[in-house]
């Protein structure tokens, strides 16, 4: 049944006319909110994200602190009105591994053994949710805490691989990820290469995993460079504002 | 529950005594308002609102579903506030606290009892189907007044919302409009805020000024200048010439809220 | 639809016989319960409200504690068998909402400073409901209060007015909070005018609202007598007690 | 979890053992009882119940709705308790707790397994339509023995419970009986109580008796003197003796018990 | 329509083949789970459960502690899969009055004053549901405690006596308990004779109570002869393997 | 949060550094596998699966129900992980934490994206009437890696599952399927999990190893050696030669697993 929908043409073009190595349109800003410690607003294809980030500060209540480092709270979120029909609010089961997820793969980056007994939370909202959200989340989440001045390895970043029609393509969109083959959400530490989330489901042998798994970490890559652009556009931003 | 922040009252009473506020303003003045329309794609409405630094979005989604039993000639009004933690330090996840449940309340009690969105119009097949709105409030910078600018983004959002009759057509009963059509609408009450600090009325407070006031008190104006809706807030009193003031105050922000709101979605 | 029904008429006259200012019957009865701190229960029209209170005692969980006043909790409940159609147990929204507006009206009151790290609860049951439950709950509350020995500034004390078929009236019935133009409930301290709580439903012009509001606010004097002389006969029922 | 007050298990094991009780009663004798119905005017039927100074408000509460699909021939029966906050210091708001539901339990059990509601008579149409009847027990004043005096509202207000069928008129089918018509009852089993203090049975414990007994034993008992339910409660045991005793003194309290029901529900 | 089912014959012969004092096949095995620090396995007729004992261990929260005596917490459970239509997962008000009473059957035969502060957890999970459940998890937790070494006043011990076709049963299977006139679950000390639990839910004359608690009593001694027998070998079966 | 037990964590990296595992296996190698099934009687399939020390039990229970509305032409999946606290002295009751949720939701992807179940048979009336499947997973002894066990249980149970047609036949449509058939089952692929420690990739992980692990990686594989689910979990990383090594383990050891699977299901 997912096959009987035309995905790609034979001269590789998709439904939206992006290549197989294409990326949807990203645009990054860094340092929207004025409460958060650290905020980013993110647009990827039709998915728009804001992510803000509160700490380091104490964990409460006081069992949940670790002595030696500090907790990262991810909270995935998506608004009511986020997809077509409308969703419940408040966390359901999908949210909650997706905020494991993502804490996860954020804790490898930050310093947290500078912090000890503190919490660093990330909170992701999903404004309108397209198609990788959770890459979107994360890729935010990225220049969110460094927004917020949190110590960081690296700034992680992700994006997902795929296959559709029988063909390995970068960044599924809405229908090749209802009807595609595969979804291969990856997130990296792009100074090192790192693997911080791998996730996948559907079929792919495992030639086929290789190369969309070398897709995502090159899309990986590209995505990066947006970060730095928007991170470095604040840090401008701020500097021509103090001379003024 | 936090100690009152003695030393920031001084400050704020200080400045008030003179006539001052912390951010230059008047008493009876609001901060800059924004109003940006269609921001979701995914909803049938939306709007972002910006008071200062404050900002709310609110979608509004829409769908088929029965009548009340007691209003079978209606569609059906449905409000719901989520204080994200993404919007303040002090907002936790969970299920929502009092704080969203009262600002939910007062901004649905804002929409439903001034008529402003046409349920007699959302009848699909009396008692049996009727459209269904969903106003979804979510809070994304909380600096204060929060009830100002979830009542306005909640109207600007209605006001250039879309009833999806096509995405729904299967549903329509034979004969019934399956074309989009834009949300029946009448003129809104605009709601307006003032907080009490000692004996001083501040309109549109900020957090800081929030954190310390008194008492609060929301009223809520239509264009013919009567009052639709009002909510008294916080543990401190209002005298009846304070109240007499805050409805001055209300009737005359109202009135420039107003022209703004209706320059943004007629557009 | 509202103004189709008829709730009064020329001469003033009101579905249940009343005037334009007249006040439902009301009957107060203070120390009614054997294990709360204070006690009231109350009747109004069609309204029975039971209020009890607890405190000053220490608040728990700690982090609940205010180390400059005692916090003022309340909580109004309706009984599942107290309307029409059975109601599901425990707190719904408008519960949550009441319940908020009633502390906060009743904290101005209460010498909270005297208590620090307290709580004092103050809970409110309606046991049959018709229309003004809200400024009956708050009207018993105050009963209670004294009933408990709290330490207020005054008693507070609520009713409600409101506009039906394009008149002003005080104290609205079950059809009249149904089918009427506005209602407006006014919590004050009787004493000083000082106004505690105060919400309005509906439309009003500015001179309806005055002329509602200062019914409102004589229509709270005139319950204020009923509450000071139920508060007398319970002491003069103790002193009775204590001399035979 | 609080420490067992010795001082006080002390001076009422002392008293026990001259066979007294802290307010004066014998061991197998109840408190004063006062049952009043038509408490409530909302609900179907009610009754306020006082045990001494415990006192209990049972509604009733009635509505058309489908059967169990495993009795599809008789009407719903629905027992919840609500501890409220308002009883006891030690009560709180939230969810129902283990006690609670304990209570909630014993007195469906009891108003279900003496089938004492004829819930055959209940059915509209079979395995469709059947009246649902919601017991709600509002605990007002805590002093000991809330099974007994629980169990008694319940039967008080049933007994005293009328269909309100007129209401309903709408809902029901052509034909249907639409005149209001009382609740159809049985003879009820009267439920009593007694706690173990050291070697002594207390009947109708207070509050003070019942926080310091080691164990409880609650014995439902009919108009022909059988036995309709039995629930052991508290971590203490009984030999068989006392199970004994405490049927014994079930059937003689039951008896005066079930006289007074009848006086009050039967004016 | 209780009495229309013909659940025994004049002759005293069950649905089951069983005579009036008959109890359905039993087997007991203590020590069946590694993590647990005592556990035990019943398959009791058509029951099978399972209960692990973790404890005396401190108890948390801290307001939960009693400073003069251990708590014993039962946590009676049934899994989804384990009765004809599937149940909810989690707690019911039915698996909360059952936890309450056998919580309070154990609190009596645990030597609980030995662990002021800490708290004995006994989760009894039922697998496979086939009437009489509550018996067949205390009479396991019996087991499981004493695998835990939880020091012990005696091993407690349950059945359920009830009334059939008006005829005076022991242990009741599942058409009975659906279509019987009455139950009564009996829990015993055996060394003392003393009542743990009881619970009667039907119809009976004071004369059949009579004879079916006694019936239930003689029962439980049976049972405890099974449990005793399951303790013994385990403790034979460690041995053996020490002395390998 | 409990500080990593910094002793155990040298213990096994030091012997990892030999290429030794504290129960003496090789890295790649598995503990032993017992899979029994048909173990719960009122279940229509179950499995008791034991990997080592761990042990899980899956029941499963179908009903008739509504398919969902974008799939009117498949039968329902639904899969839920209870972690009782029987098998950890640190998983608690109430409702199911971040681990559990985890835990069922990829079993649930495992067996719904390989379509191992054919939803397609189990329809009785499109758009109305579908089977539904629950898959209750219990887990009863925690030892480490219970997603291989689980997902283990969840296919053995599936393959023993018998369609109840007959206990339903009154709520199927005239003409249709009412005796018993087995599930409809295709190949099953089978889940094989890894942890990193260091540098040391170790499969299997037991409870000790799994506490000081690094990251987690869960790589489902079919009987033509394809991938067919992948999930990582943990706070580290993984460098891509660490995930090509697991991705062949997974594979040599699904073959094996899946022998054992079809000895135990197909006899």
């Amino acid at each position: 049944m997912k096959s009987d929908i035309k995905l790609i043409t034979s001269e590789g073009k998709r439904l939206d006319g992006r290549g197989p190595e294409d990326i949807r349109k990203i645009k990054i800003e860094a340092g929207v909110l004025h409460r958060a410690d650290g905020s980013c607003y993110l647009e990827w294809g039709g998915n728009k994200v804001l992510v803000a980030v509160y700490g380091p500060r104490e964990a409460v209540p006081r069992h949940t602190q670790n002595p030696l480092r500090a907790i990262v709270q991810a909270r995935y979120n998506m608004a009511a009105f986020s997809v077509e029909d409308r969703k419940r609010p408040g966390p359901d089961r999908r949210s909650v591994e997706i905020s494991k997820v993502i804490s996860e793969a954020l804790e490898k980056v930050i310093l947290t053994e500078q912090f000890p007994r503190a919490t660093v939370n990330v909170n992701i909202e999903v404004l309108d949710a397209e198609a990788g959200t959770r890459c979107a989340g994360l890729t935010a989440a990225g220049v969110a805490l460094i927004d917020a001045g949190i110590p960081m390895r690296d700034i992680p970043v992700a994006i997902a691989a795929g296959k559709i029609n029988g063909q390995v393509v970068l960044d599924l969109g809405k229908e090749e990820d209802n009807f595609g083959d595969a979804d291969l959400p990856v997130a990296i530490s792009p100074r090192t290469g790192e693997i911080l989330l791998l996730q996948m489901d559907g079929h792919l042998t495992v030639d086929e995993f290789n190369q969309a798994f070398d897709l995502a970490v090159k899309g990986c890559h590209a995505v990066s460079e947006i970060q730095k652009k928007a991170v470095i556009h604040k840090y401008q931003t701020i500097a021509a504002e103090v001379q003024e | 529950m936090t100690i009152v922040p003695i030393i920031k009252r001084d400050y704020i009473t200080n400045l008030a005594a003179q006539g001052k506020r912390i951010d230059g303003r008047n008493f009876d003045h609001y901060r800059k308002i924004e109003i940006e329309t269609k921001v979701v794609n995914k909803a049938e409405g939306s709007a972002r609102v910006k008071i200062g630094n404050t900002q709310v979005l609110v979608g509004i989604k829409m769908g088929l579903g029965e009548p009340f039993p007691d209003t079978p000639n209606m569609g059906v009004l449905s409000t719901a506030a989520e204080l994200v933690p993404l919007a303040s330090p002090d907002f936790e996840s969970g299920p929502p606290r009092e704080d969203a449940i009262e600002l939910a309340r007062v901004v649905d009690r804002g929409v439903r009892e001034s008529e402003v969105v046409d349920v007699q119009k959302l009848v699909v097949t009396p008692g049996e189907l009727v459209w269904l709105v969903f106003i979804d409030i979510h809070v994304l910078d909380y600096d204060g007044n929060l009830f100002d600018a979830a009542s306005l983004g909640a109207l600007a959002a209605l006001s250039t919302t879309i009833v999806p009759a096509k995405r729904f057509e299967d549903q329509l009963p034979e004969g019934h409009q399956k074309e989009d059509f834009p949300l029946p609408m009448s003129e809104p009450p605009i709601s307006c805020t003032a907080v009490k600090i000692n004996d001083f009325v501040l309109f549109d407070p900020c957090f800081d000024e929030e954190v310390i006031a008194d008492a609060r008190l929301t009223v809520a104006t239509d264009h013919n200048g009567d009052i639709r809706a009002m909510q008294k807030g916080l543990s401190g009193s209002f005298s009846k010439e304070e109240i007499q003031k805050v409805i001055k105050g209300a009737l005359d922000n109202g009135k420039e809220i107003r022209k703004k709101l209706k320059e943004v979605t007629s557009s």
